[in-house]
C-alpha cells in the first residue's frame, strides 16, 4: 500500500532562492534552498555578497591602520574585535598594558556583548513573529550606544583601542551612565523571559528544532552561544582568558539539549553573567595610565601570531604571520559565524522553512563577519 | 421614530419613481455608500493599527500627517493609487488581476450584513449568520488565487498555507457560531441582537459562551490572517506572501480588505456575544443611533485584542497551527456545543 | 601536556616533519602535504591529544610556494597547534581535502580555492562561495594579483 | 492530564507576556513616559553630539583665521584610505630667510572616510580635530569632498611656518 502510495503521490522537488535580499537573512546572505512542499531537503549557500577582502586590505596597512578595519567584521561585537588586535599586537611586542587599561577592555567587552545580544534577542523575536521584542531590544541597546559615543565616540565602529591602551580616557559620566543601565536592565531582563522566553508559542518553535550533538558541534568547528547550546565547553574567557577576565568571577553558560532553544537559553543567560561581570568591575576601575607608550612605527617580529577572542558570536581569532616588515605578511580573520554557517545544512535537515528561519536567528549570524 | 433608514430610502423612492428604477437607483446609492464606508473604514483601522502598534512598541506611531497623524493612511493610500501595477511576465493575468476583487467583494457583502446601529443595517437576511460565514470563505479564494496566479514561489506557499489555515480555522468559526445560534434560536441579525435586550449573550450562556467567545477569538485571528496566525504572509519567511508581486492599488484592495475582515469578524463577536449595538443595561436604547456608539465601541474593543494579540504573540509554524486547531480546538469545540445545548435544554441560561 | 611532549609524541609517529616553536604559545608543524592527512587524523584521534577543532584553516601564498595553515585545538587539553603544507607548483597547486576529518574545513577549503587557487583534491564541490558565479580574474590573494581598483598607496 | 494543563499553562504564559505589552501600552497612551524614540527633525535645535563624537574631521582656526598646519603630510600617511590630500608648498620666510612649507589646500573626502582617527592622531600640532556634524548627507558626491583650511586662510604666526 505505502509503496503504491510513495509511487502515485510523487512530489516535485523545487529550489527556492532565499536571498539575497530576504527579512530573515539578516544582510546578504543568500541561501539556496531545495525544498519537498516546505520540508527542507538541502541548503546551500552564496555568499559573498557584501565581500571586501579585508584581509588582503589588511596586508597593505600598518598595524595601527587594521585595527579600524576590524570594526567592520562583526560590526555588532567591534570593541572586542579591535581588542584581538591589539592584545596580539601586544603579546608580539611584549607590552604590558596596566590594569585600567584591562578593566576597561573587559567592561566595554561586556557592554558590547549586552548590546549584541540584546540586539539578536529582539530580531530573534521578529523572526518567530514577535515584532514588538524589536523595539524592546533597542532600548536597552540605545543605553548602551550612548555610553560607548560618550566615550569612545562613535556607537557602532567604536575603534576604542589603540596599540598599547585605549585611545581616550574614560569619559566622566561613564561609571554613571554603566550604574545606571545595570540598574535599568536588572529591572527589564526579567520582562524578556516573560515576553518571551517562556511563551508557549515560541518554546514549541525553538524546542527540539535545528538538533545538533556535541560531538558534530566540535566537528563543524561551532563556537560561542551556538556551541555552548550543544553543550561544548568553549568560552574563550574561561579558556585563554585575556584581560580583565582572569579576576572577575562568572560562569560559562552550557546548555545539553543542543536544539535552538537552548541556544537561546544560552544567550540570555549570557547576558545576566555579563551584567554581573559589569556589577563587578564598575567600582573598581583602577587609576592609572589609559594609554602605554610605543614605538611610532610598529614591526611585529618575524613569525606566527595568533589571538583568540570570545566575541559576541564566539571565537574570534586574528591570525597574523609577520616577515618583520611593518605590513603583516598574511592576516587572517577567524570568523565565528563563517563556523556556525556551515553546520546550517546538518542542523536544518527534514524542518521548514519556518524552522530554518528561527534557526538562522539562534546561531546569531552577521554577514559582514561571514563575509570579510 | 425610524426603524431602518434603508427602509426609508426605498420608501422615498418608491414615492417618486417606479418600482423597477427604485429599486436600481437604491441599489447604487448603498452601494456606493458601502464602498465609502469600506476604503473609510479600512483607512481607520490601518491608522489605528499602526497607532496601537506604535504605543505597544514604545513608539508614537504616525503622528505627523493631521491631527493625531489621522491623514497619514490617507497619504499613503493616494500614494499607492498613484504607483505603477507590476507583475511577473509568466503570471497568469486574468487570475492575478481578478484574484483582489474576490477579496474585496466578498468583504463588501459581507459588511453589507452589519448593524451598525438598530437602524443601520442593509441587508437583513433571515439567515444572517449562515451567509455571512458562507460568503467569508469565498474570500479565502481570492488569498489563494493570488497565491497561485503570482507565478511566484513565496506567492505560491504563502497561497497553500492559506487553503490549509482558512479550510481547519473555518470549522472553528462556523463552530462557535453554532454555538451560539443554539443559545439564540435564530439565525437573523436583528433577532439575535433582539434578543439580547436583557442580557448579552456572553452573560446568558455563562461557561460554554464563554469558551465559545475565546474559540471565537482564537478562530478569528486565524481567519483575518493576523499574527499569531499570519502565516500566509509571514515577512520573516515569505517576504510577503500572497502580495509579493501586487503593488500599488491591488496591493492596496488586499490591505484594506484584511483590516475590514478584521472589523467583520470583531462584528460577528459583537454580534454574537456582547449584545450588537445594544448599551449596556439599556440606558441609551431609545435615543436613535445611540447604539452605532456603542457598536463602535465594542468593535474597537475587540479589535484591540486583535491588536494586542498581533503585538505580542510570535507566530505559529504551519503544523502547529494545524494541531492547535484539529487536536485542540475542535474537540474543545465539540464538547461544548453539546454542553450549550445541554444548557439550553435544561433551561440553566442566565 | 605541554608542548614538549606533544612534540616528543608526534616525532615518535612522523619522521618527516619540522616542529618548532616549543617556548612559544603553540607549536609549529610544517609537513610535506603527502602525510598531511595522516598527521590530521592521528592528532584528531589519539585519545591523550584530541585535536579535534579545526580552529583555521588559511590559505598563504609564500611567494614561491603556496600553502595551507591548519590552526587546531585539542578540547581536552586546550593546547593549540599550528600546521603548514606547502605546495611548489604555482599553476597547479594540489592539496588533499581533510573535510572528510574535520567537517568544519570543507567551506573553509572552498574559500581557500577561491582566493589562491589551491585545488583541494577530494572535495566534492569546489564552487565560487565569495567570488561571482563566473569570476575568471585569478585568485584575488595571491601576492602577485593586481586589479586596477585595489586602493595601493 | 497533561493535555488541560498544556492548555491552562500555555494560555497563561501567553497572558504573562500581554501583561507586560499591555502595561506599556496603556502607560504610552495616557503619559508617554515609556516613548522611547526621538521626534528627529522636531528636535533638531535641542540635539547635540556628544564632544567625542566623531563626525568628520575639521581644521581648526582661530578667529584671527589662522589654523596650525604647516603641511607636514604626516595625517595623509596616516590615513588608511587615502582621504586626505595635502597639498603644500615652498617659500621663503621674510623674516628668517629660511625656505618653509606652507599648506595650499587641505582636501579631506569625506565619502573615502572611515573615521578611524588615525591622522588627529598623528597630527603633532593638533591643527585637525574632529567635528560633531552628524548631518553630513549631500545629493551629490563630489560634494562631500572638503577644502578644510578655510579661504585666506594662514598658520598661526610663531609656528614653524
Amino acid at each position: 500500500m505505502e509503496e503504491y502510495l510513495t509511487d502515485q503521490l510523487k512530489t516535485q522537488e523545487y529550489f527556492l532562492n532565499m536571498g539575497p535580499q530576504h527579512p530573515a537573512t539578516h544582510g546578504v546572505l543568500r541561501l539556496l534552498l531545495k525544498l519537498d512542499g516546505e520540508i527542507i531537503r538541502n541548503v546551500d549557500m552564496d555568499l559573498g555578497y557584501i565581500h571586501r577582502s579585508i584581509e588582503k586590505m589588511c596586508e597593505r596597512d600598518t598595524y595601527k591602520q587594521i585595527i579600524h578595519l576590524t570594526d567592520r567584521l562583526d560590526y555588532l561585537s567591534s570593541h572586542i574585535n579591535n581588542e584581538a588586535v591589539c592584545l596580539l599586537v601586544e603579546k608580539a611586542l611584549n607590552i604590558e598594558v596596566t590594569d585600567r587599561i584591562k578593566v576597561i577592555r573587559t567592561m566595554m567587552d561586556e557592554l558590547t556583548r549586552i548590546s549584541s545580544h540584546v540586539l539578536w534577542w529582539g530580531v530573534m523575536g521578529m523572526d518567530i513573529g514577535a515584532l514588538t521584542t524589536f523595539m524592546y531590544g533597542f532600548r536597552e541597546r540605545e543605553m548602551i550606544n550612548d555610553i560607548f559615543e560618550e566615550t569612545c565616540g562613535a556607537r557602532l565602529t567604536m575603534n576604542y583601542n589603540v596599540i598599547g591602551g585605549l585611545r581616550y580616557d574614560l569619559h566622566e559620566n561613564f561609571v554613571k551612565r554603566v550604574k545606571d543601565f545595570i540598574k535599568h536592565f536588572k529591572k527589564k531582563l526579567p520582562e524578556y523571559d516573560k515576553l518571551l522566553s517562556n511563551n508557549v508559542i515560541f518554546r514549541k518553535r525553538l524546542e527540539g528544532i535545528g538538533y545538533i550533538s556535541k560531538e558534530d558541534a566540535v566537528a563543524y568547528g561551532l563556537n560561542g552561544p551556538t556551541a555552548r547550546g550543544s553543550g561544548v565547553s568553549c568560552d574563550i574567557r574561561k579558556i585563554h582568558p585575556y584581560s580583565a577576565y582572569d579576576r572577575v568571577d562568572f560562569e560559562e553558560i552550557t546548555f545539553p539539549e543542543g536544539d535552538s532553544y537552548a541556544r537561546y537559553k544560552v544567550r540570555i543567560q549570557e547576558m545576566h553573567q555579563s551584567l554581573s561581570i559589569l556589577e563587578q568591575l564598575v567600582d573598581k576601575i583602577p587609576e592609572g595610565e589609559y594609554k602605554v607608550k610605543t614605538k611610532a612605527v610598529i614591526k611585529l617580529p618575524e613569525g606566527d601570531y595568533l589571538q583568540r577572542v570570545e566575541s559576541a558570536r564566539g571565537d574570534f581569532g586574528v591570525y597574523v604571520k609577520s616577515d618583520g616588515q611593518k605590513f603583516p605578511y598574511r592576516v587572517k580573520f577567524r570568523s565565528p559565524g563563517f563556523a556556525n554557517l556551515t553546520a546550517l545544512n546538518k542542523m536544518s535537515e527534514g524542518l521548514k522553512i519556518a524552522d530554518l528561519v528561527a534557526i538562522l536567528s539562534t546561531i546569531d549570524i552577521v554577514v559582514p563577519d561571514i563575509d570579510r | 421614530m425610524i426603524l431602518n433608514i434603508f427602509t426609508d430610502i426605498h420608501n422615498k423612492l418608491l414615492e417618486h419613481m417606479s418600482g423597477g428604477a427604485a429599486h436600481i437607483t437604491e441599489l447604487i446609492l448603498i452601494a456606493a455608500a458601502y464602498l465609502g464606508i469600506f476604503a473609510i473604514l479600512g483607512l481607520l483601522l490601518v491608522w489605528l493599527e499602526r497607532r496601537v502598534a506604535g504605543f505597544f512598541q514604545l513608539r508614537l506611531g504616525p503622528n505627523r500627517v493631521g491631527p493625531f497623524g489621522l491623514f497619514q493612511t490617507i497619504a499613503d493610500a493616494l500614494k499607492l493609487v498613484s504607483k505603477e501595477l507590476t507583475g511577473t511576465v509568466k503570471a497568469d493575468s486574468m487570475l492575478y488581476r481578478t484574484a483582489p476583487y474576490f477579496v474585496i467583494t466578498t468583504a463588501l457583502m459581507a459588511l453589507s450584513l452589519i448593524p451598525f446601529s438598530h437602524e443601520i443595517q442593509a441587508f437583513d437576511i433571515n439567515i444572517g449568520v449562515f451567509f455571512l460565514i458562507s460568503v467569508s470563505s469565498v474570500g479565502v479564494l481570492g488569498i489563494f488565487l493570488a497565491g497561485w496566479a503570482s507565478n511566484n514561489k513565496y506567492s505560491l506557499i504563502g497561497g497553500m498555507r492559506t487553503g490549509i489555515q482558512m479550510i481547519s480555522y473555518e470549522l472553528s468559526v462556523g463552530m462557535a457560531i453554532v454555538t451560539m445560534t443554539v443559545l439564540a434560536g435564530t439565525l437573523q441579525i436583528s433577532e439575535i441582537i433582539e434578543i439580547q435586550k436583557d442580557g448579552w449573550l456572553i452573560w446568558k450562556g455563562h461557561i460554554p459562551a464563554i469558551i465559545a467567545f475565546m474559540i471565537f477569538m482564537i478562530a478569528g485571528t486565524a481567519e483575518s490572517n493576523r499574527t499569531p496566525f499570519d502565516l500566509v504572509e509571514a515577512e520573516s519567511e515569505l517576504g510577503a506572501g500572497f502580495h509579493t508581486e501586487y503593488s500599488g492599488m491591488n496591493f492596496a484592495y488586499y490591505f484594506l480588505a484584511e483590516f475590514v475582515n478584521m472589523f467583520i469578524i470583531a462584528s460577528v463577536a459583537v454580534i454574537l456575544f456582547f449584545g450588537g449595538w445594544l448599551s449596556p443595561f439599556g440606558i441609551t436604547d431609545t435615543i436613535p443611533f445611540a447604539g452605532l456608539f456603542w457598536f463602535t465601541v465594542k468593535v474597537i474593543g475587540v479589535i484591540f485584542i486583535f491588536m494586542w494579540f498581533r503585538w505580542t504573540f510570535p507566530r505559529f509554524r504551519i503544523d502547529q497551527l494545524l494541531t492547535l486547531e484539529w487536536k485542540y480546538l475542535l474537540p474543545v469545540n465539540m464538547v461544548n456545543i453539546v454542553l450549550m445545548a445541554l444548557i439550553v435544554w435544561l433551561g440553566l441560561t442566565l | 601536556m605541554n608542548n614538549t611532549d606533544i612534540k616528543n609524541k608526534i616525532e615518535n609517529k612522523f619522521s618527516e616533519l619540522t616542529i618548532s616553536g616549543e617556548d612559544k604559545e603553540f607549536l609549529t608543524i610544517e609537513i610535506p602535504k603527502n602525510s598531511l592527512k595522516k598527521l590530521l587524523s592521528f592528532l584528531k584521534n589519539d585519545e591523550e591529544l584530541k585535536f579535534d577543532y579545526l580552529f583555521a584553516l588559511t590559505g598563504i601564498d609564500f611567494g614561491e610556494e603556496l600553502g595551507v595553515i591548519y590552526h587546531l585545538e585539542s578540547t581536552k587539553t586546550r593546547k593549540t597547534i599550528q600546521i603548514t603544507v606547502k605546495t611548489n607548483d604555482r599553476n597547479k597547486p594540489e592539496i588533499e581535502t581533510i573535510h572528510d576529518i574535520f567537517p568544519a574545513a570543507y567551506f573553509n577549503e572552498i574559500e581557500a580555492h577561491e582566493f589562491f587557487g589551491i585545488k583541494f583534491k577530494g572535495h566534492p564541490d569546489l564552487k565560487h562561495l565569495f567570488l561571482p558565479e563566473n569570476w575568471d580574474k585569478g585568485y584575488p590573494m595571491r601576492k602577485d594579483y593586481t586589479d586596477i581598483n585595489m586602493l595601493i598607496r | 492530564m497533561s493535555y488541560f494543563s498544556d492548555i491552562i499553562n500555555g494560555t497563561k504564559t501567553l497572558l504573562t507576556g500581554m501583561r507586560i505589552t499591555g502595561k506599556y501600552f496603556f502607560v504610552n497612551l495616557f503619559t508617554r513616559k515609556d516613548v522611547i524614540t526621538r521626534q528627529y527633525p522636531d528636535n533638531i535645535d535641542t540635539l547635540k553630539m556628544f564632544d567625542r563624537y566623531r563626525g568628520e574631521v575639521i581644521m581648526l582656526h582661530n578667529e584671527n583665521n589662522e589654523h596650525k598646519c604647516d603641511a607636514c603630510t604626516l595625517c595623509e600617511k596616516a590615513c588608511p584610505n587615502g582621504s586626505i590630500e595635502v597639498i603644500g608648498d615652498k617659500k621663503i620666510n621674510p623674516e628668517t630667510g629660511k625656505n618653509v612649507r606652507f599648506l595650499v589646500k587641505h582636501i579631506y573626502h569625506l565619502e573615502m572616510c572611515t573615521m578611524c582617527g588615525l591622522c588627529i592622531e598623528a597630527c603633532p600640532q593638533n591643527a585637525i580635530a574632529w567635528g560633531q556634524n552628524y548631518h553630513n548627507t549631500a545629493y551629490d558626491r563630489s560634494k562631500l569632498t572638503k577644502v578644510l583650511n578655510k579661504p585666506g586662510s594662514k598658520i598661526v604666526p610663531g609656528l614653524k611656518g
